[in-house]
């Protein structure tokens, strides 16, 4: 039974760094931006964050520096597709690839560094309740922050005239700029705050789930990420469930070996990429349900004056 | 061989003497490939020690430089081979997956001496050589024996070879010295260096029960998981004590120093000579050692292990001795036998007290 | 917070308020507290009653390729219906996004109730009191109509409140409407109502319509107009694009022709003929179209028993659609758009195949589960209604945009020949007199006008036994209208079965010899064009034809 | 302020102009890295740039490099341009490598010479095969091909890992995860000797031309690419667009197969779970950098390895860190991305009138 609340905690671990990015890509989604450089943002972000509480010994400021780096690159990325109107996939591509080259590079210095000893958190009262506080109340407070993020995101992005405006331009750039919305700024807004998120999962990744910077680190996650937002039909709450989902099957994995399932342990591995595909060709089968979620010119440039 | 360049190229290593006494001879010029970032903090940060040990015991005398990274693919030759054309009369490949292409460019240039770690072919200027890793593994699980409490120990596995599979074996053996009932699980990450990975399977053997971890793999993540969950674990290839200092009882450690510096030696004096069989070098000659011993270790946990590094120093005790048996009860070595290096270099099974089987251990 | 004070002072011109109907006034006030907070170098300071509504002078926007408006001026009265003609590219698009602000002028100042105003953004013409109504929808599909409308204001308002209003504005105009629906469900009238009905609520003191006509019924355009009306008896001030010249001369009461960027004229239009306006937009008369009547030969299409279901959500379904389409002889298809000529077009050209082969016939095969290369082998050639991106490829040269549907200068292997294809491009360029750079240039710097006679043009020049053509002249002016109608006039003559999708009527009964209405995807029988009126078709276009006629085609 | 203003007509000039800037920004880049990494930067730029190719022995290792790259990176090109976005091609080349494996081990020490070909097909296949997968989920469930492909190369990874410590490991080879050395027999046959380079070059060169051919002077290479270019008008033309993935798809997992099993019987002989070294996901860059054009993907591939091999020189030689090369890599992507604005746009200074 405890080792089963455990298990959940740690899937509640796992998925929330992929929640994190995941949410964050729907936002630029919503606005009709792909970013195919989540894992490259993850990747500088975690080194970003890691850096940081290595200096100042502050995991909210290496939270914060995560979230910065985060958005800067999203930053260029945004310059990149919104201005110059490049591919956005291969922009994002491109992005990926350079994230990945840097952080490498600029971290190996850090290779050794580790980060002071890592708080441990738990909610008072709630923590204590046998069997469900060490599953559920015991996380770190980005958990349920990202909870929280997902709840705020459906209420901003179905409720709030802020949130109606962002999906406009992700529906008809054209419609939203003869209405007079600033398509770029818009769009660029949303990248950035969707860059910043990838960023707080990098950086969740590296000050909360392994507290060790490697080259690589984030290991697909930021893919995984992007399809989630596919499979989740850009809905918060199903992001979220997916996230878990994930997160679960991951540690599923390692606890299958540890009791002592015997099976392959490369099947086992492909389990999460599997579930990923089966997934997406599950939900993508009715071109119905994605068409009527997908944002209608995701992907697509948009020159104003067309 | 071609002799292209007449200025030498500059000194790779900050450590490196800015100027080199034109009188003197040539400094001996050595290369190392490495698999991984000398900072990995494990197996390649030891190997990259054994390269400074050999510095500053011959200072000037000879000329270093690595490539770290060199994957274990068609690249592996190139780089190898750009070593021996640029002049390095001594190369070591320090990983398994270098073997065939230090077979082969070791063919081609015949002045040059090859130094190749953990594998198994040799030839008239290339040898293989490789460190007792698993009296490491032995002396941790003695202290692992004396200190669980669940009587469950957890092993994060990196790749199922029979040097990781032997580690476990001896890791087990050495904590029923002291405690028959513990049991070993094993996790196996399928990579020798995967941080998050190994993070999420020390976290599963910890959520089944394990109260202390030792790993085969080159990150200090596992050591880290522990801190966090309040457990117990080891360090692995390089002394990890500030990775963990709550949860670590100890690391293995490598040296490869005293290899390095020997063949080097060796080398220099040209009295360098073919091995036929692996060189393999463990506690006794100084490659293998156990430290940094938690202080809240019982007493005579701390006497067992002194004594074990003792007789494994002067040959006085042998780990894989008669009576074992596997995890099916089947009896592997009988009893007062010794293993030989044959004998350890091919294990394939998990010794009883281990639970499961080897990934692909009953194929053979 | 700036709402009260703001709203007080009524700073609206006095014709203006005093044509108001009273319970109008709260949402005019909250217009102009949004002035006050964002655009305050926009507001005029002092109203003056006898000043034009809006009056432009010497209006100057460049392009890098050409001066799309070169020193425009002119001026509207309030309540006045003023229309701006001209031909394709001569500006008058522009010109409007310039008073809308999504356009900045190199040149040229605007003058709104007298006062000078730069208008840098359309939120700042809206709080003006300008509104405008694209050329294109600018309406998101996904959402509702209430959503639409609620992004079109910049008041802070709640939905339900947004809601509210729609239905209130819906009933004083007479455009209903149900604020709840997802845009996508809606038919182009209904879309359309959907664009007034959000200009309306924003209380404009000037109303701009780019070509609000070219996809209505005429049945809808009577509405509009009575809607327009009622709009200018009140006061407000419209500005009226359209190619169709009877419109204008019935709606509107002044008129500026622009040609190539330059004001050439201007006239009361009630005063003026189809062909005196003609004279001002293109220097010329459109020329008189040739009818001859002809014996029709052979039945080259031939569509029986064609029953489909609708692909997309959003499509209609075709229930048992026939008719015939004879060599020599032209046959029009009437109705308002979305009623099933999208999935008729698609089953007859190829790009649907799930047709029972014998549903379809072409020159004498079954030819239902061809694809449209099998079919152009037939002899069956298509123009579709979007020129860019479906008859041609916006990034591709001209010349490459010919492999699409022709194969002449490619090899019995597949093999190219690129000089060949460059000759025929040139060829196609002269003979049908498109403006462009040449073969080279890529479809999309044509203007629209001129893409379609270069599509129209390859499929002609095909020589095919059927054409089947759609949305002939959609936005096409006056001039190339005229081109591309005698090009399909001479085609019939030469033998060619011809169909015509169009929602143009004038258009239909200027090249027809036969026509069918479609509504709700079904087909109306046949009715020779002799006996065709602008009033039993638009009947037929609500479904309402009489068994009997059905049976008397039989 | 810059201003971007469209050109009437994209500008032949900068569409060969765009990589040159782009690779003279990554230099100059470079350069300010190596001052900044206290390196001189002619020293750096001469083992970067010049040690790569300056003997023939060089120029052999270059085209090692860069025949999977232009291999992979000419089939990926017949995807991007249809609009087909594979970027899963590394699992396409270790799967066609693993296939390619297989046949290789059923070699004996009497096997004739014919067995090469049968390698070469079984990768071949072996990529087709994997990504099938891709295209079959696409046309099927209309699954997003990018996730897709993507989420298969980890399998494939596994899948090979799970081959080599499994029933394919060598009996041999003290239970290291790898199979038993191919048989002399089954080494793709090379150019020269005392260099590695193999028929693969020449493979791959033809393939280049082949590309072209396809997609400039054939009304099918036409046909496939207009489904990317507009959709619409691909239907309307009656162009199929499954074929189109379909063709796609076979194309470049063919081609990364190919690659795959060139690399194992080639230069590796073996299949170790190191087989998959990043050439898929590197050929992304040489076929955006050669702007899908097979001339252009030559030359990037070329450039490619240069990057490659000179961060490696660039370690031994300078102790430069290996990771450089992925910025640099990176970096030029960018760049070219960038530059490739001043294609279809003029670049103005000063404010919008
Ligand atoms: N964004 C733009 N960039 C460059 N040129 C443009 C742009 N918009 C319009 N033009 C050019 O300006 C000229 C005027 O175009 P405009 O759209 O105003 O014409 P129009 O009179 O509205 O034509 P139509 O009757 O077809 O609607 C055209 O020649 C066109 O090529
Ligand atoms: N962003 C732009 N950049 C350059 N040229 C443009 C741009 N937008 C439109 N144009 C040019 O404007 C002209 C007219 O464009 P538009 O799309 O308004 O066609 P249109 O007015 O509908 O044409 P037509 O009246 O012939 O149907 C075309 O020549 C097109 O090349
Ligand atoms: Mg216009
Ligand atoms: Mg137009």
């Amino acid at each position: 039974m405890d080792s089963y609340a455990l298990l959940i905690a740690a899937t509640l671990n796992a998925g929330t760094i992929l929640a994190l990015a995941a949410l964050g890509l729907l936002i630029n989604e919503k606005a009709g931006v792909v970013n195919l450089g989540a894992e490259g943002i993850m990747l500088c972000a975690a080194l970003a964050g890691f850096v940081t509480v290595v200096h100042t010994g502050s995991d909210w400021l290496g939270f914060a520096a995560g979230m910065a780096a985060g958005a800067l690159m999203a930053a260029v990325l945004g310059v990149l597709v919104i201005w110059l109107n490049t591919n956005q996939y291969a922009a994002g591509l491109a992005l990926s690839l350079f994230g990945g080259g840097f952080s490498a590079f600029a971290g190996i210095k850090y290779v050794q560094e580790k980060l002071p000893e890592r708080p441990h958190f738990s909610i008072p009262v709630l923590g204590d309740i046998p069997v469900l506080g060490p599953a559920l109340f015991r996380q770190h407070p980005l958990v349920y922050v990202a909870i929280a993020l997902a709840v705020f995101l459906v209420w901003f992005l179905w409720r709030s005239r802020l949130g109606l405006v962002l999906r406009s331009v992700g529906e008809s750039p054209e419609s939203a700029h003869a209405l007079g919305y600033r398509v770029r700024w818009i769009r660029f807004a949303a990248v950035v705050a969707g860059g910043s998120l990838c960023g707080l999962a990098g950086a969740y990744l590296i000050v909360v789930y392994t507290p060790l910077w490697v080259e690589g680190m984030v290991a697909g996650r930021g893919w995984i990420a992007l399809a989630l937002t596919t499979f989740a039909t850009w809905r918060p709450a199903r992001v979220l469930l997916g996230a878990y989902l994930f997160g679960g099957v991951t540690m599923l994995q390692f606890h299958l070996q540890g009791v002592g399932v015997e099976v392959a342990t490369q099947f086992l591995a492909m389990l999460p990429y599997i579930a990923t595909i089966a997934v997406l060709a599950l939900i993508s089968r009715n071109p119905a349900w994605i068409r009527a979620n997908m944002p209608a010119s995701l992907g697509r440039p948009f020159y104003p004056g067309s | 061989g071609k002799k292209d360049e007449a200025a030498p190229a500059p000194a790779p290593t900050a450590a490196a003497p800015a100027s080199a006494p034109a009188a003197k001879a040539e400094p001996l010029k050595i290369a190392f490939a490495y698999v991984g970032p000398v900072g990995d903090g494990g197996w390649t940060f030891a190997h990259d020690n054994g390269r400074k040990a050999v510095e500053k015991e011959f200072g000037d005398k000879v000329q270093t430089s690595f490539v770290e990274n060199v994957p274990e693919s068609a690249d592996a030759e190139r780089v190898i081979r750009d070593m021996a054309q640029q002049g390095n009369k001594l190369v070591f490949g320090t990983t398994f997956g270098y073997m065939d292409p230090m077979v082969k460019v070791a063919g081609e240039f015949k002045d040059v001496t090859f130094e190749h770690a953990t594998g198994y072919k040799t030839g008239p200027n290339l040898n293989t050589y490789d460190s007792r890793t698993y009296e490491g593994a032995y002396m941790a699980g003695v202290i692992a024996g004396a200190m669980t409490k669940s009587n469950t120990l957890g092993v994060v596995g990196s790749v199922p070879i029979p040097e990781v599979v032997r580690n476990i074996n001896s890791f087990t053996l050495g904590a029923q010295s002291v405690n028959p009932k513990v049991k070993t699980r094993v996790v196996w990450v399928g990579k020798w260096f995967d941080p998050p990975n190994e993070t999420a399977a020390a976290t599963s053997l910890i959520n089944g029960g394990a109260d202390i971890l030792m790993q085969n793999t080159d990150s200090s993540a596992v050591l880290q998981t522990a801190e966090k969950m309040g457990k117990r674990a080891f360090g692995w290839d390089s002394d990890m004590t500030s990775y963990g200092p709550k949860a670590h009882l100890g690391s293995a450690v490598i040296n490869w120093g005293p290899y390095y510096v020997k063949t080097t030696r060796d080398v220099l004096e040209k009295t360098w000579k073919a091995s036929p069989d692996k060189i393999w070098w463990g506690v006794k000659e100084g490659a293998i050692d156990f430290v940094s011993v938690a202080a809240d270790v019982p007493e005579d946990a701390k006497k067992k292990l002194e004594s074990v590094k003792a007789g494994l120093k002067d040959g006085s005790f042998s780990i894989w001795k008669g009576p074992i048996a596997d995890n099916a009860g089947k009896e592997v070595l009988a009893k007062d036998a010794v293993a030989d290096d044959k004998f350890l270099g091919g294990i394939n099974f998990y010794v009883k007290g281990v639970e499961g089987k080897v990934p692909g251990g009953d194929k053979k | 917070m700036v709402g009260r004070e703001a709203g007080a002072g009524g700073k609206g011109p006095a014709t203006w308020k005093r044509s108001r109907p009273a319970d109008e006034r709260p949402q005019y006030h909250d217009r102009h507290a949004r002035g006050d907070t964002d655009v305050v170098t926009a507001r005029p300071k002092q109203p003056s009653a006898a000043a034009p509504r809006l009056q432009l002078q010497g209006i100057t926007k460049r392009y890098p390729a050409v001066v799309a408006n070169d020193g425009i001026s002119l001026s509207v009265l309030p309540g006045q219906t003023h229309a701006v003609l001209g031909e394709n590219g001569a500006g008058k698009s522009t010109l409007m996004k310039v008073i809308y602000g999504s356009v900045r002028p190199d040149a040229g100042q605007v003058l709104w109730n007298g006062q000078p105003v730069q208008v840098r953004n359309p939120q700042e013409a809206r709080a003006l009191g300008i509104s405008m109504v694209f050329q294109h929808f600018s309406l998101f599909d996904t959402l509702t109509v209430a959503e639409n409308v609620w992004l079109g204001l910049d008041k802070h308002l709640k939905l339900a409140e947004v809601a509210r209003r729609i239905e209130a504005k819906a009933a004083e105009y007479g455009l209903p409407v149900d604020p709840s629906r997802p845009v996508h469900t809606l038919s182009v009238g209904e879309m359309q109502r959907v664009e007034i009905i959000r200009a309306l609520l924003t209380d404009p003191q000037l109303l701009i319509l780019d070509e609000p006509t070219s996809v209505l019924t005429p049945q809808a355009v009577d509405k509009l107009f009575i809607v327009l009306r009622q709009l200018a008896a009140q006061g407000c001030s419209i500005l009226y694009i359209s190619h169709k010249l009877h419109e204008i001369r019935a709606l509107c009461d002044a008129c500026t022709v622009l040609r190539g960027g330059k004001v050439t004229g201007e006239c009361d239009p009630r005063q003026e003929s189809n062909a005196s306006l003609s004279r001002m937009m293109i220097g010329a008369e459109p020329p008189q179209l040739q009818h001859h009547d002809r014996q029709p030969g052979d039945v080259v299409l031939q569509v029986r028993g064609l029953s489909l279901e609708r692909e997309s959500p959003f499509g209609v379904d075709l229930h048992d659609v026939a008719f015939d389409v004879r060599a020599g002889e032209v046959v029009g298809i009437a109705g308002v758009s979305g009623n099933g000529q999208r999935e008729l077009m698609a089953a007859v050209s190829g790009e649907d195949t799930r047709a029972p082969a014998d549903a379809i016939r072409v020159a004498g095969q079954g030819a239902g589960r061809l694809g449209p290369a099998r079919r152009r082998q037939l002899g069956l050639h298509f123009v579709p209604e979007e020129r860019l991106g479906r008859g041609a490829v916006p990034s591709l040269p001209l010349a490459q945009n010919l492999l699409l549907t022709r194969t002449d200068a490619v090899g019995r292997s597949g093999w190219i020949d690129v000089r060949a294809l460059r000759t025929q491009a040139q060829n196609l360029i002269q003979r049908f007199n498109v403006k462009a750079g040449g073969p080279h240039a890529a479809a999309r710097s044509l203007s629209g006008g001129n893409l379609q006679k270069f599509i129209v043009g390859r499929e002609i020049s095909a020589k095919p036994r059927l054409l089947v053509i759609s949305q002939p002249t959609w936005g096409v002016d006056v001039g190339a209208a005229a081109q591309i109608r005698a090009e399909i006039l001479q085609l019939r003559d030469a033998g060619c079965a011809v169909l015509v999708v169009s929602e143009e009527l004038e258009e239909l009964f200027e090249v027809s010899d036969r026509l069918h209405v479609i509504a709700k995807g079904r087909l109306s029988p046949s009715m020779p064009r002799r006996e065709a009126t602008v009033g039993k078709i638009g009947e037929w276009m609500s479904g309402l034809w009489e068994p009997a006629d059905e049976e008397a085609t039989a | 302020m810059i201003r971007l203003e469209v050109r009437p007509e994209t500008s032949r000039f900068w569409s060969i102009g765009s990589p040159v800037l782009a690779l003279l920004l990554t230099v100059l880049i470079g350069v300010v890295l190596f001052t900044a990494l206290g390196k001189d930067p002619v020293r750096a730029l001469q083992v970067f740039f010049w040690e790569p190719v300056k003997s023939g022995y060089a120029i052999g290792e270059l085209a090692v490099k860069a025949t999977p790259l232009l291999l992979i990176a000419l089939g990926l090109a017949v995807c991007f341009r249809s609009n087909v976005w594979n970027i899963g091609a590394e699992g396409q080349f270790i799967v066609g490598a693993i296939v390619a494996g297989g046949v290789a081990l059923l070699a004996g020490k009497d096997t004739g010479r014919w067995i090469v070909v049968a390698i070469l097909l079984a990768g071949v296949v072996g990529g087709m095969a994997w990504a099938s997968v891709t295209a079959a989920l696409r046309d099927r469930f209309n699954a997003n091909e990018i996730l897709v492909s993507l989420m298969l190369v980890y399998v494939a990874e596994q899948l090979l890992y799970y081959l080599v410590v499994g029933p394919w490991k060598d009996p041999g080879g003290y239970n290291f995860p790898q199979t038993r050395s191919f048989e002399a027999v089954t080494q793709i046959p090379r150019l020269f000797t005392g260099s590695r380079v193999s028929i693969g070059l020449l493979l791959a060169l033809a393939g280049a031309a082949a590309l072209w051919v396809f997609l400039f002077r054939t009304r099918a290479g036409f046909a496939q690419q207009v489904g990317g270019l507009a959709p619409a008008a691909a239907r309307y033309a009656g162009f199929s667009s499954r074929r189109a993935l379909w063709l796609a798809l076979l194309v470049s997992g063919g081609a990364a197969g190919l690659a795959g099993a060139l690399e194992v019987a080639g230069p590796i002989g073996q299949l170790t779970p190191y087989v998959p070294a990043g050439y898929g996901f590197a050929a992304i860059i040489v076929a955006f950098v050669g702007r899908l054009h097979p001339v252009g993907m030559v030359l990037s591939a070329i450039l490619m390895s240069v990057f490659y091999i000179g961060g490696e020189l660039a370690q031994s030689r300078l102790g430069l860190p290996k990771s450089l090369t992925g910025v640099f890599q990176g970096l030029l992507l960018f760049t070219l991305l960038a530059c490739d604005t001043l294609i279809a746009y003029r670049v103005r200074f000063g404010r919008a009138a």
